[in-house]
């Protein structure tokens, strides 16, 4: 049976590349780079030439460069670390509903200690409106954290003018560049940025490792303690082999950017043509200002993890933002925030696409989409009565 | 996640569709949770449930389960088919995933709205007919 | 030039037989877990796998078995999180002052949030004594947090005993066993612990992968937030093919004890045994309750240091507890808290022996040692007017 | 970590030891840093260094530092060897690492120290001639 991959949003394959440079450090090069010796020394070389990579890939300088376990624990130490470092100065938080758990529990969990937090609503492409980070902006704001691609429909935020805001008032801003690197330019410094998070198996590196960039002069408060690695930022011994991967695979995402990125949108846009054409679908998020590899849409009388299994059996991975795969009762926070109903919701389908996606693929899923849906429909309850051909 | 039999179901449902001339109806769930059954049931003389027709709006448990229960009660007499249980039909399947027990698991429930309903009616069409002897 | 590698504390290699666990894993089973499709599923079967594995290691259950990035990561996860989540019934803590980093430094940090830390010595061994533990104990005493094995001198201390007292007086009990894993027994029943910590890699796993056990039953606070990953205690993309990894490092480190322990206990001895002959040299740590690995000595009139560089040069790699390597200005805080006085903690040296180690590499080790600690003495303005032999 | 100039002072310091008759002698750091550097000097009419020896307790840094130092000042008059500075015999070895730059880099004081003494020493045996003398 085909085997088609359309979940890189969730999680990608090693580059090839990756894995090369990678593999030394699974075998000869196991020294703990804190060691002196030059079993420690050799490691330490192949750690600090990674963070040059990271650094270079997004503008920064080495030193602002903190590896991490991956986005989740980059973008928990981004809020929370600043949420504490600057309590003195004020509590006020803001983000945006469509951000990603790691961002948007990490900033709800911290009303539990006294900080306000303002979540701003996203128009019907779940984007942020740039006038509305301006007006919340009060002079107890600490923090504002606004991602810069969303995870599941795949649409840009207004980043760098929100930094340039957050930078002329003062306030520290962070982040969420996971999704977004390997897809599009992402420059510290064009950004405005004073945080940042990545994933590396995101962008076709290891899992369990990631970056947060800290702006130098940028105070956060670390809430584990050990060891001195990373500048004490991020105690503990380092996960060298996926430190290695994350600095490779960050370069190669950042070179093969132009040529990669144009390639998956013409497959995106006949992906979307094609399953528009089932009829009773919408596109869920912007039509243009997207990332290039993400399709997401809503097929009306029919539940999304049903559809993401139907699929499966065809040997076509998706993914879903109904409630049966967001973990909680109800659907996709991003999908309601945009103002969708629950039917519509719990419809979706988020088909992403990445380096190894063939027209072919493509093509072959488009075979059998409308079959797929047409079955699923017949079952439903909603479709009989209410078909609207 | 699912089990093999859960997934048979769902590639190859039984009893999906309506009953036109139904004698009972059933319906659980609702879109905020992302679930909808319908149980649609025909009932002989003897009270043996004859006919009996899904249809779901939900993930692959809830349609497995809807299928399975309607295999289960088939042939079988209205009473019988109410000691079927939520709990009975996941074992059917073999069992489903913990998140799965509580919100996609409703079809027995499901069946047991469809019977009353048509006992209901019953009583009602009695009622009815007993008003017409007077 | 010889390489043998004496830092076995440090960091292991990575047994090949885990190496060819994980190489799947960095390939063609690259799904997210969390994914519903078949890429998923495959992954999540070989994440519970792993899990089963670790759990039967140290005779827990499954679900007791929480995968973090690693060791340190655990220690703060089981001391902060318990702290927080038994703030209600008091705010006492105890520990050791031999303790690791991430431990000691996890407690001393929760004095901050208004916590009252006891840090109890150790006698000249470095071991902890159970009535010094039993009468710390106050009705505000939430956590004790005694190391299982201490990772610079090798100190076994009495777990078993501290936890039954602990269990008797409904203290929750943590302990770092990150040292102990492949080269003692552990099991989390016999030692009477509510959580345990491990680290992949100083049992021939991969860097950046830890557990920590939580008995069930036992309230943590996390401080992570995001995905539903390792029911909530630990958010984040899993590290795949870390855990996988750790998987089988910790079943080889179970199977392999026995007879790897009493091999490496042997040549520890003839080392030991060997430094000593050179003179004025002592052991630090207890002479027979010692990881089997572990040679911890002091060697007088000389700077750790310039002893580990020497060695090094002779393509011998070790580690001190000098203050030039411990990352701070002070010399290390185990040995001063055994009773040395500066000059002899800072001429620490330790070696610690693994699987690969021969009988040879010891005699080569033997041969050099009384050449370089000559040759620093005669350097040393200490010895030159101290002389005692 | 370390420069290759470094590694090759710590590996042949140069002036090793002590100086029995020396005129001047300076100690700095202590047991609780772990760095202890001695250095002896040995002065002519001309007021320059004709021999200097050092010997320390510690790292690779203190050790090739106070190496490195002796080699510098060997030959030069007093005030020359005072313009050396701790920064310049860092640069001298290529550089050190940045924790390494305050606790272990003190070969330069030592030096100082050695000639403090040594003028010390003048000064009072000046004062001791003139008393003879009077
Ligand atoms: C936008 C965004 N932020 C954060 C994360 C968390 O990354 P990780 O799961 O690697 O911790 C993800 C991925 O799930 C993401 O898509
Ligand atoms: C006893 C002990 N606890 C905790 C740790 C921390 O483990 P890791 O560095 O893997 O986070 C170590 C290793 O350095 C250790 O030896």
């Amino acid at each position: 049976m085909a085997k088609i991959y359309l979940d890189h949003g969730a999680t990608t394959p090693l580059h090839p590349e990756v894995l090369e440079a990678m593999k030394p450090y699974l075998t000869d090069l196991f020294g703990n780079p804190s060691s002196l010796h030059s079993f420690g020394r050799e490691v330490r070389k192949g750690l600090e030439e990674a963070r040059e990579k990271a650094a270079a890939a997004i503008g920064a300088e080495e030193r602002e460069i903190v590896f991490t376990s991956g986005g989740t624990e980059s973008d928990n130490l981004a809020i929370r670390g600043v949420a504490r470092a600057a309590r003195q100065r004020g509590n006020h938080i803001i983000t945006s509903a469509v951000e990603h758990h790691a961002v948007l529990d990490a900033c709800l969990g911290l009303r539990e200690e006294g900080f306000d937090v303002t979540v701003l609503p996203v128009d019907g492409y779940g984007m942020v409106r740039v006038s509305d980070v301006e007006a919340a902006i009060t002079d107890q704001t600490i923090l504002i954290s606004i991602m810069l691609a969303n995870n599941e429909v795949g649409t840009l935020q207004p980043v760098a003018e929100i930094g340039k805001i957050a930078r002329g008032r003062g306030v520290v801003f962070h982040t969420d560049a996971v999704q977004a690197i390997g897809n599009l330019p992402v420059n510290v410094n064009d950004l405005h940025c004073d945080l940042l998070a990545l994933s590396a198996h995101k962008h076709y590196g290891p899992k369990g490792v990631g970056v947060l960039y800290v702006r130098k002069g940028t105070r956060l408060k670390v809430f584990n303690f050990g060891g001195s690695q990373e500048r004490k930022m991020r105690p503990g011994t380092e996960n060298v082999p996926g430190i290695i991967g994350m600095g490779r695979a960050i370069e190669l995402a950042v070179q093969e950017l132009d040529k990669k990125a144009d390639r998956i949108r013409k497959l995106r846009d006949k992906l979307i043509a094609g399953v528009l054409e089932i009829g009773d679908v919408r596109l869920n998020g912007h039509p243009t200002e997207r990332l290039p590899g993400n399709v997401n849409v809503s097929v009306r009388y029919v539940e999304g993890e049903s559809l993401i299994l139907s699929l499966d059996l065809k040997g076509i991975a998706a993914s879903s933002g109904s409630a049966c795969t967001s973990g909680s009762l109800d659907p996709s926070h991003v999908l309601l925030a945009m103002g969708l109903d629950h039917q519509t919701a719990h419809g979706s389908l988020r088909l992403t696409l990445g380096a190894g996606n063939t027209e072919e693929e493509i093509d072959y899923v488009l075979s059998v989409m409308p079959e797929i849906v047409s079955r699923l429909r017949s079952m439903s309850p909603v479709y009989a009565g209410q078909r609207r051909d | 996640m699912y089990t093999e039999k859960v997934m048979e179901h769902f590639t190859n449902p039984r009893n999906v569709g309506e009953i036109a001339d139904a004698d009972g109806m059933g319906e659980v769930g609702n879109m905020k949770c992302g679930d909808i059954m319908r149980i649609y049931i025909k009932v002989n003389e003897q009270d043996v449930i004859e006919d009996i027709k899904f249809r779901t709006f939900g993930c692959g448990a809830a349609i497995a389960t809807s299928s399975v229960v309607t295999e289960m009660v088939k042939g079988k007499t209205l009473d019988e088919a109410l000691e079927v249980t939520n709990k009975q039909v996941a074992a059917e399947l073999g069992g489903l995933p913990e998140n799965k027990l509580h919100c996609s698991n409703l079809a027995a429930d499901a069946l047991h709205k469809a019977i009353e309903d048509y006992r209901n009616k019953r009583v009602a069409e009695k009622s009815n007919l007993k008003e017409t002897g007077k």
